[in-house]
């Protein structure tokens, strides 16, 4: 029993502590997006709080709990508060299963950084993302606005068509590296090729389209530019959050940044490496090294996603479903068509 | 331990079940069943079958309820009235012959020589273990199946379609 | 889903039980992208669009009718007011229309009339610029908005520089100019002519060729040239239908004969055709600032007409004469003949017609303002009807309408 | 470990609730959603004797029951779809009417 409550102490040491990271992290990746994009935009972006406006995003989570809490008239109440919650929730959760670092000692203590691995961990995440759906479409209904029902509608379809690819992407990985454990993916990326090239998984023959059709997907499935029809401020006012204020919208607006965060770590985890990466110097560097490369990949991918939002305009509905159906679903088919050969020609 | 686990969810369950009943707007029902459907999940966790308690949520939850809460959306029905022109006499025959049958079962159930499990063998529901399983001896039902949901999405569009 | 009709006649909501399944959707005047406050009620089948019915009049402030309270210098500060993103356009239409009811029109002279070639093209610039960026917008490219106000300011300095005021010029007068313009400003303005190219090709880089941008306005809110004349379109969207009809060209005025500039028509009449038009306007209007500032000739600003005319203002000081037209200018105001006229000039969005009505007293007895923005959200429902809602919003910022104009 | 029979006597009610629920509900969405109800108690059922006999083909024809469901739920929300364009009511009474 004293292993089990060491392993329970532990565990929520690790959720607490990933939780307060993320959501730090989410502050400031909403710092970086406004800044980046203003800087793309030829204007300072924010500059007034702190230092650069390092401070804003505080600012800006002291704003959204202090304004009002409003609840239209009409609307369904109990769904109208769940729906954020039901947003926010799964996409907290899908965190816990990716590896964002190496095995780290410290002392006698050996930490893991990552809070379960779990075997099915890649399906654990799409069950879990599949759940979020829910939260959009809610609240989009519970509002009793027109424009929230559409903006609802369209992100429950926009969702379910590109989970579609999403999934199909990730088989081509699967079947690569042969295990569903996110630790044991990364695992396999380690070491060289020549003493040059990383193992990572982009460099694998036909992976790279699967890299291609799951980005896309994912920026599809967290609802971004080019594919932020759910939220389309100019047809659809904000879309499914329109009637949403003070912290319940900031839940939403969390939710699609937390989404961001864990679409580019396993991103990270299925193609690059993960956690990989040059290693030097004493043993304490040598522990957190890994937990650096992790983060910088996904800030590049964050600065990626903040770039096609600086410089693309937006897809209509018809357009968007008919890309995702008719390009993406058959090049992801394709794709695992392809790499079942060449696996099976490998062996 | 997981007695106390099982009730705990058991009774969750079964509490999201009943007030799938008792809602009246289909929104609400939707919700309860998804709560059911969650909970079945951790069931499915507990007796090892881990493929199935993350397909549970992936399929059901993911895909089969938000196709149900879509419909829900999509047509945005009333609330549901409980004066039918016809057949009165179900509601009130409804609960009784549910209750009969839930006590016929538990009965059989009771008189079933259900021993424990004797072999040690752990069983675990793996991918691995299922997927081996099923590419083996089930092949040929899973590409009859396979079959059968094409046929069903051609069904969908063709009813879907405004002129029928 | 519902089972409600918005009648516009009426404005009353009608029931057609029977007609299930489509909804109505208020869209506007609170809409982040109906260009201000324009309501359209479209009725909906699911996000088809089966009818677009525009609803305006959320921006009256009566300027027509205020205009025959005022003497004919004290109308001009509402002009700025009607197309507020082209204010040197209206101030010039208006100024227009008085000079030709007093019979001015042939009395302007040359300096007077290079300054509000280039006052008005700049405008054009300007207004595109504004056109540009929140159409863009609308369809999501975010970045171009602030790339076309970067250039747009600039604009708006040199307004300040010449006028006083940025948005609300009032600039012209009749006769010609209220005074020089400031010495520097015609350096700065070759400066930024210069650069302009190249700006307008960092805006092309953005959305031309982009694929996205090619599917959200290729063959979206088609019009064919017939339909568009029939409706009054004018302006580029006119031309983008394929017909080549701009008052530059055909009625030249302000001596837009001595230029070499190109009217850009299309044929396919879409959001894209449209686009393209005005951007190759942003080129052509460019080329006409530089030749007008190239040649800009010296002399003086106001034509020598002391009836209608403020004199000089040293004249005034000297000459007693002098001094008595410009008191009853100053009090009276001016008296033009009997009689009515109606003058149309190029705005940036298409034919700006002032109309006005002289009882011989100083102030004109009826003024109709034949605004482009009017005629041309006409064209609204049949270029949305049977698309999408997103496609409304690209129509809306493609037909490059100004709510102050419509309801003046 | 949890006895088997814990987990029989659970779906059974579980079962008894979505007969309740079909038998009572008039609306054909709660209805359907009743049946799925009952088959997710089958499930349970399934999977639980799977764990208790070890072989693993009780949790393949839940697999197999969970891909049926997918194909129900597509077809009979597509019916339901057209009948509500029809009708205007979700209301099974009016099902029997075979005219408009």
């Amino acid at each position: 029993m004293s292993e089990f409550s060491s392993f329970l102490l532990g565990t929520t040491i690790k959720c607490i502590v990933v939780i307060a990271v993320l959501i730090g992290a989410v502050a400031y990746t909403t710092w970086l997006e406004r800044k980046v994009v203003a800087h793309l935009q030829i204007r300072w972006g924010p500059s007034r709080v702190g230092w650069h406006g390092l401070l804003q995003p505080i600012a800006d989570v002291l704003k959204l709990l202090l304004k009002e809490d409003m609840t239209p008239g009409q609307a369904s109440k109990f769904l109208y508060v769940l729906a954020p919650l039901i947003a926010f929730v799964p996409a907290a959760l899908s965190i816990t299963v990716i590896p964002f670092g190496n095995v780290a000692h410290f002392g006698s203590q050996t930490v893991r950084f990552q809070i379960t691995d779990l075997n099915v961990g890649i399906l654990f995440i799409f069950a879990v993302t599949s759940v979020g759906v829910y939260g959009v479409a809610l609240g989009g209904w519970a509002s009793n606005n027109k424009y929230s029902l559409m903006g609802g509608l369209r992100s429950s379809a926009q969702m379910i068509s590109y989970e579609l690819s999403l999934g199909l992407s990730v088989v081509s990985v699967l079947l690569v590296t042969g295990t569903l454990s996110l630790g044991q993916i990364v695992d396999l990326q380690g070491g060289r090729w020549f003493g040059i090239i990383p193992k990572w998984n982009i460099f694998v023959f036909p992976l790279f389209i699967s890299f291609f059709t799951y980005f896309v997907s994912a920026i599809a499935e967290t609802n971004r530019l080019p594919f932020d029809l759910p939220e389309a401020e100019n047809e659809l006012v904000a879309g499914f959050h329109t009637e949403y204020s003070s912290m319940k919208f900031g839940m939403f607006f969390l939710t699609e940044y937390i989404n961001m965060i864990t679409v580019s770590a396993i991103a990270t985890t299925l193609f690059f490496g993960g956690w990989h990466g040059p290693t030097f110097g004493p043993l304490w560097l040598r522990g957190i090294l890994p937990l650096f490369w992790f983060v910088s990949k996904i800030v590049a991918f964050l600065l990626f996603y903040i770039w096609t939002r600086g410089t693309l305009p937006r897809f209509r509905y018809d357009q968007l479903m008919a890309f995702g159906w008719k390009f993406l679903v058959p090049l992801s088919l394709a794709n695992v068509v392809l790499t079942s050969l060449v696996v099976a020609w490998r062996a | 331990m997981q007695t106390i686990v099982f009730f705990i969810f058991a009774f969750i369950a079964v509490a999201a079940a009943i007030n799938m009943l008792v809602q009246k707007h289909p929104i609400h029902s939707a919700l309860s069943l998804i709560v059911v459907m969650a909970m079945l999940s951790i069931f499915y966790v507990m007796l090892y079958a881990e493929f199935l308690a993350v397909v549970q949520v992936i399929v059901y939850a993911g895909a089969i309820m938000v196709l149900f809460v879509f419909v829900i959306m999509l047509l945005n029905p009333r609330e549901e009235s409980h004066r039918t022109r016809q057949n009165r006499f179900l509601l009130v025959a409804g609960v009784p012959l549910g209750l009969c049958l839930m006590a016929e079962i538990v009965i059989l159930l009771r008189r079933a020589p259900l021993g424990e499990n004797e072999t040690g063998r752990q069983l675990v529901g793996t991918t691995e273990a299922v997927g081996r399983v099923l590419f083996t001896d089930y092949l040929l039902p899973f590409e009859f199946i396979s079959v059968l949901i094409l046929i069903a999405i051609l069904g969908a569009v063709v009813l879907t379609k405004r002129e029928l | 889903m519902e089972t409600m009709r918005f009648n516009l006649e009426s404005g009353q909501v009608e029931s057609t039980a029977g007609k299930a399944e489509t909804m109505i959707l208020s869209m506007g005047p609170q809409h982040p992208s109906t260009h201000g406050v324009l309501r359209v009620v479209l009725e909906l089948d699911g996000e088809t669009v089966i009818k677009a019915s525009p609803d305006i009049g959320y921006l009256h402030t009566g300027m027509e009718k205020l205009s025959e309270t005022k003497t004919y210098a004290q109308v001009l500060p509402i002009t700025d007011r009607t197309d507020y993103l082209a204010p040197m356009s209206n101030n010039l239409g208006y100024i227009m229309a008085v000079e030709k009811l007093c019979g001015l029109q042939n009395e302007i002279p040359l300096r007077a009339q290079y300054v509000r070639v280039i006052m008005v093209e700049l405008n054009r610039i300007a207004s595109h610029l504004v056109w540009l960026g929140t159409h863009a917008m609308d369809i999501g490219a975010m970045t171009v908005f602030l790339y076309c106000f970067r250039e747009r300011e600039q604009i708006l300095n040199f307004f300040e520089a010449a006028c006083g005021g940025r948005l609300t010029t009032s600039y012209f007068r009749v006769g010609g100019l209220p005074s020089e313009i400031p010495p520097d400003l015609v350096p700065r303005i070759q400066k930024f002519i210069k650069e302009f190219p190249g700006r307008v090709d960092e805006y092309e880089t953005l959305l031309t060729k982009n694929p996205i941008w090619l599917r959200r306005t290729q063959g979206v809110g088609t019009i064919s040239a017939q339909n568009a004349v029939a409706i009054g379109l004018s302006g580029p969207s006119l031309r983008a239908t394929g017909v080549d009809y701009d008052i530059r060209k055909k009625e030249p005025y302000c001596g837009y004969e001595k230029f070499e500039f190109r009217v850009p028509t299309r044929t396919e009449g879409d959001v894209y055709a449209r686009y393209l038009c005005r951007v190759e306007e942003l080129r052509q209007s460019q080329k006409i600032v530089q030749q007008a500032l190239d040649g800009l000739p010296g002399g003086p600003i106001r034509a020598d007409c002391p009836k209608y005319v403020l004199p000089d203002r040293n004249k005034m000081k000297t000459e007693m004469e002098t001094l008595i037209h410009h008191y009853k200018i100053i009090t009276e105001g001016i008296h033009p003949p009997v009689g009515e006229v109606y003058h149309a000039i190029e705005a940036p969005k298409g034919e700006l017609g002032y109309y006005l009505v002289s009882d011989g007293g100083p102030k004109p007895l009826r003024m109709h303002i034949r605004g482009p923005s009017f005629v041309n959200l006409q064209a609204l429902a049949t270029m949305c009807e049977g698309r999408l809602v997103a496609d409304v919003v690209a129509v809306i910022g493609s037909l490059d309408i100004v709510l102050g104009e419509i309801d003046r | 470990m949890v006895p088997l029979n814990y987990f029989l006597i659970l779906a059974a009610i579980l079962f008894c609730l979505g007969v309740i629920g079909f038998v009572m509900k008039r609306n054909l969405i709660t209805m359907f959603m009743s049946i799925e109800l009952m088959l997710n108690s089958v499930n349970l059922t399934f999977v639980a004797f799977s764990r208790h006999i070890n072989v693993l083909s009780g949790q393949i024809f839940v697999f197999f029951v969970m891909v049926i469901a997918a194909a129900e739920a597509a077809v009979g929300l597509a019916i339901i779809v057209a009948f509500y364009r029809n009708r205007e009511s979700l209301n099974v009474d009016e099902v029997d009417r075979m005219k408009l």
